[in-house]
């Protein structure tokens, strides 16, 4: 595929609060770069996120949407996250089936103290977003910017 | 191509009163100073905020009044709400005029008129009464029962005691729901109040408010006399267009947007019950 | 009369593509037309007619009708409207061709609506006369001749040729415009064809319908009827028969934020919808039952009270054929005039 | 089996067991069945129809007539159990006022299927031996009743009734059925060939709604889709996006409790295929979590109100399959 250099995808991660969330903040005292594209938006726990807000995500400019959530077991709310984890499955499935780039859609479980592993997702989801362009096939475009 | 009355103008809001707990009242002017249309007593405007809403709300200001428009609105829904959270200097848009109007230049005139008004049922009253005051040697005798919740809740209370209560031309009799503090006038419902002060039958009456408080007035104005066809009302339903194409504000064949809000209540009882 | 050869169709359809945009109804699956943009090659459908109406092309499903641009406590709205391209219809049936005049009323009337009036000004409605009507056809209730269809031009298919007869005067151009195609023509069979379909006609199972009980006058009568009850008792509420109507035009206004913009949109609406009449403070039909009574009222007596009579209804069959649970205007005046 | 109904439902309107009937009523045509209730035996016998036509799955109808007062009852096929049981489940219906006759099920006729074979003006239709015999109003044509079965019942899964109070006829069984071929086909494609394919099929959807609203499983008071404050309200897709939004999204929120009855493709005025996304998440769910049949029974957890720790990562989809 051919990739365009100067193509900056727009990324949003969904963090839980209590542990991605610190997970990125950690890469940053650790002065740890992952790359701007990315745009946190912070939730109370992974399962939070509705397919809905995914979708719109993609709607209104996102190129790629990741989730982040804490470890299975790991869950603030004991098992918010393997509801999470049954429930994206399923739409990523779906979205697959629908014809929609799988690498425009993660999920990864990052723990506060794994500042270096949100920095390296980031980036590697980044990158593999770059590589598929911009978001074509899920993208409303009324909300393409002129 | 021609101008679409569906393409909304710019309003500027330059002052914002709050009139009671949930009623503000705007000012709106064009952006480039003066009223943005012309408009007749009982005749509505569509206001909207791009993004947030669009609805009717009736135009309370006096056509007489040759520098602005103002809205009284009562906060009740999402748009309602974004207005009463704007500031002076706020741009709106604005369309109309829509609807017909109070016959001020037709049947009312020459007569004697009482208006009846609940809460902020008084908003497109408001109209007709500034502009019969305007034009005072046009009509007779003119009497405005206003009643509403609380002394709180009188919309343009202020205007009431300052101007109307000072002009020895009308007469002006305020009632509210409950006794309160600080209040030594009338206490009771508006209906019940009607039937007090038993008016003359000769009155041409033009009456708004909630829907509970119209049907018990016009039964209480039966009582005394009045006949459906002395009695007027402007009513509201869901609109969208303003101008009778959208296809949601009829009752039976009759649009209230454009063959209304104004109904005389004779033109109403041929209309199925369904507002 | 001006003819030409079936199998010469193609040519025509060429021609008049070369100088505007053409939609012909063509096949999108076996038993499904719908009107397509043109593109060489594209074959006319056997079927009757569209799934979805004609009325697309002056009132489309959504619209754009102005955008705002908003700068902290200023708003800018920009008129986005610009005059349409000239355009071609073909092949649209009697009963869509009616409908037009039904839609013409409500949008060209004071205040015009300008979207609709840019496109109705810039669009030629070529009709086709029918030869095959289907059972759920009702078309002749409203006065209609399928044989004889208006609209611009029509178009007659007699099985081997087809011939043009313009009605208006954007028709006689448009014939003008394709004339070195056309060769003059004997009518003699094409009269047999006529005769046979009114033959037909006349053997319809709705035949026999009639709005001889319904009317502007008839308000209170209808209105307060107890049949509403149960024939809206299995309304699912959907708005499938308002879609696929040639004649409901309730419309709704929407905006839509763009991140950049706001834009405002105009979609269909139906009444069946539970939020159609719904305000912030209330809504003055409840239930499906008002809702239902709404959607016959208006076209069977509203629409005729302020149209001098005409109804708002041309027979075509659609919400026949399409509502999911098979009640449609048929069954619901046949109750109404139950005694 | 129509005259066997009409006489149990008279009786037990007679002695009181119930106060009301849902079923079908006889239409203009051979076709046009409408789901209706009954209230006496004139009715019924006037009115009532069984045929080969009535698809029409009435249990969500019971929602709203188990909120008024009295008994009724209902005609269940066996598709339309599973959809009952769901709706017991999730504690829509009161199972204490209705009564749930049996009946056999299909295969029943799509009607739109007859059409497409060009066949016009229909006035009747008859099963002679599995040959149709329809009088149109051009003659008579004829055509094999396979060919004009309803897409829901040519990959019937169940004849087996799940839920009665009694039966008329005799029961059957769950079926081996070839439902998930069409899924698999698609699977089995690139991703763009299955963007091509939906992208045709969904925008032909016109917003009508009637797939979430003849859904059994589509109960909601009022739908996230007619919510003002939800933001995507939009009663006509403006974009292609809020066409794949609409039906992920419907399909998302049916998922585990879509009983797969096919109401949603038999009444789509358009012919989408939505049958096909309800069956992408319920293969996906018997494959990932185990197989799951929603409304076989009344107290089973659905498959998204439930997990296991050792469940499959989503990264599962990457591994699977065409991309």
């Amino acid at each position: 595929m051919q990739v365009n250099e100067n193509f900056e995808p727009v990324i949003v991660a969904f963090c839980c609060n209590w542990c991605s969330y610190a997970g990125a903040d950690l890469s940053g005292t650790n002065r740890l770069n992952y790359p701007t594209n990315v745009k946190i938006i912070r939730v109370p726990c992974s399962c939070r996120v509705n397919p809905m807000f995914i979708l719109r995500a993609f709607q209104k400019g996102a190129d790629g949407v990741i989730i982040c959530g804490c470890h299975p077991g790991d869950c603030h709310y004991t098992s918010g996250n393997y509801f999470t984890r049954r429930r994206i499955t399923l739409l990523y499935s779906m979205l697959d089936f629908l014809g929609i780039e799988r690498n425009r859609t993660r999920l990864e479980w990052v723990s506060a103290a794994e500042g270096a592993k949100f920095a390296a997702t980031m980036e590697q989801f980044t990158a593999d977003v770059k590589a598929l362009g911009p978001n074509r096939r899920l993208e409303d475009l009324r909300c393409r910017k002129q | 191509m021609n101008n679409d009355t569906l393409i909304p103008k710019i309003g500027v809001v330059t002052d914002i009163r709050q009139d009671t707990p949930d009623v503000k009242t705007f000012r709106v002017v064009a952006p480039e100073g003066g009223k943005v249309f012309e408009h007749m007593p009982g005749q509505c405007a569509m206001l909207s905020m791009p993004g947030v809403g669009e609805a009717m709300f009736s135009i309370t200001s006096s056509p007489t009044n040759k520098e602005f428009m103002e809205f009284s609105i009562k906060k009740c829904g999402c748009l309602t709400e974004w207005l009463h959270a704007m500031e002076v200097g706020q741009q709106i848009t604005i369309r109309g005029p829509y609807g017909n109007a109070f016959p001020v230049e037709g049947d009312l005139k020459g007569k004697d008129l009482l208006f009846i008004a609940g809460g902020i049922g008084l908003a497109p009253l408001r109209s007709v009464i500034n502009y019969v005051r305007d034009n005072r040697a046009n009509y007779g005798d003119v009497q405005v029962i206003y009643g509403s919740r609380s002394k709180d809740d009188l919309v343009d209370y202020k205007e009431i005691i300052d101007e109307w209560m000072a002009d020895p031309n009308i007469r002006v009799d305020l009632t509210i729901d409950n006794p309160q503090e600080g209040w030594d006038g009338h206490v009771g419902f508006v209906p019940n109040y009607v039937k007090e002060l038993a008016p003359s039958t000769s009155k041409t009456v033009l009456v708004c408010g909630p829907p509970i408080m119209i049907k018990f007035t016009l039964a209480g104005l039966k009582e005394l006399g009045f006949t459906e066809t002395q009695v007027y009302t402007t009513m509201e339903l869901r609109m969208k267009c303003g101008v009778g194409k959208c296809g949601r504000c009829n009752i039976g064949n009759k649009y209230v947007c454009k063959d209304g809000p104004v109904f005389r209540f004779d033109q109403l009882g041929e209309l199925p019950d369904e507002y | 009369m001006l003819k030409i050869s079936k199998s010469r169709l193609g040519e025509l359809f060429d021609a008049v593509a070369a100088k505007q945009t053409l939609y012909i109804p063509t096949d999108r699956e076996p038993g499904a037309a719908e009107y397509k943009k043109y593109e060489s090659g594209m074959e006319l459908t056997k079927e009757l007619n569209t799934v979805r109406s004609a009325k697309d092309f002056f009132f489309p499903q959504t619209e754009n009708l102005a955008d705002f641009r908003i700068d902290g406590k200023n708003i800018e709205v920009r008129d986005i409207r610009e005059e349409c391209g000239d355009f071609v219809v073909f092949g649209v049936r009697a009963c869509d061709a009616r409908s037009f005049t039904i839609l013409d009323k409500v949008f060209l009337c004071e205040p015009v609506d300008s979207f609709y009036k840019n496109r109705r000004d810039h669009g030629t409605v070529v009709t086709m006369a029918c030869s095959r009507p289907a059972e759920t056809c009702f078309c002749q209730t409203f006065g209609i001749d399928p044989t004889s269809p208006e609209g611009d031009a029509a178009c007659f298919d007699d099985g081997e040729s087809i011939f043009f007869k313009a009605n208006t005067e954007k028709g006689q151009a448009f014939i003008d415009s394709i004339a070195s195609l056309l060769e003059e023509g004997d009518t003699a069979k094409l009269d047999e064809v006529n005769a046979k379909t009114k033959e037909i006609m006349a053997k319809l199972p709705l035949a026999k319908l009639s709005t001889g009980n319904f009317g502007g006058d008839k308000l209170n009568e209808y209105f307060n009827s107890d049949k509403w009850a149960e024939l809206s008792e299995a309304c699912l509420g959907c708005g499938t028969c308002t879609f696929v109507c040639p004649t409901c035009q309730c419309y709704d206004i929407r905006d839509f934020n763009t991140g950049h913009g706001i834009k405002r949109f105009r979609c269909w609406d139906s009444c069946m919808y539970s939020d159609f009449t719904k305000m912030a403070h209330g809504n003055p039909r409840l239930t499906q039952l008002e809702r239902f009574r709404q959607r016959f009222m208006h076209k069977l007596v509203y629409f005729p009270a302020n149209n001098n009579g005409e109804f708002g209804c041309v027979g075509c069959g659609r919400c026949l054929a399409k509502c999911p649970i098979s009640m449609n205007i048929v069954k619901v005046m046949k109750a109404l005039e139950e005694k | 089996m129509q005259e066997a109904m009409i006489k149990r439902a008279k009786e037990l309107l007679a002695d009181g067991s119930v106060d009301r009937v849902i079923g079908w009523k006889r239409g203009e045509f051979a076709y046009d069945i409408t789901p209706a209730v009954f209230t006496s035996a004139e009715e019924l016998e006037h009115d009532f129809v069984f045929d080969d036509f009535t698809a029409a799955n009435v249990s969500k109808y019971l929602v709203k007539e188990t909120a008024k007062e009295g008994k009724i009852l209902a005609f269940l096929k066996p598709c339309d159990t599973y959809s009952f049981n769901q709706l017991i489940k999730e504690h829509r219906i009161d199972r204490e006022k209705v009564y749930v006759v049996g009946i056999p099920g299909g295969p029943k006729l799509d009607i739109e299927k007859i059409k497409a074979k060009g066949i016009t003006g229909v006035l009747s239709v008859k099963n002679e031996d599995y040959t149709l015999k329809i009088e149109t109003l051009y003659g008579e044509e004829t055509m094999p009743f396979s060919e004009a079965v309803l897409d829901k019942c040519a990959s019937c899964k169940s004849k087996k009734h799940v839920a009665y109070d009694e039966l008329i006829g005799e029961d059957g069984d769950v079926l081996e059925s070839n439902r998930f071929d069409m899924v698999e086909k698609l699977e089995n494609m690139t991703a763009q060939e299955r963007f091509d394919f939906w992208r045709g099929q969904l925008s032909k959807c016109i917003r009508c709604n009637a797939c979430r609203n003849v859904c059994p499983a589509c109960t909601c008071e009022n739908c996230v889709f007619d919510n003002p404050k939800s933001g995507i309200d939009n009663k006509a897709a403006a974009d292609s996006f809020e066409e794949n939004m609409f039906h992920i999204i419907r399909a998302f929120h049916v998922a585990g409790r879509c009983t797969d009855c096919g109401e949603c493709s038999r009444v789509c005025p358009q012919h989408i295929p939505l049958h096909l996304l309800n069956r992408k998440f319920i293969k996906d769910i018997n494959e990932l979590y185990g197989e799951y049949q929603a409304g076989a029974d009344t107290t089973s957890r659905a498959p998204l109100t439930d997990y296991t720790k050792d469940d499959c990562e989503p990264s599962v989809v990457h591994e699977r399959g065409v991309e």
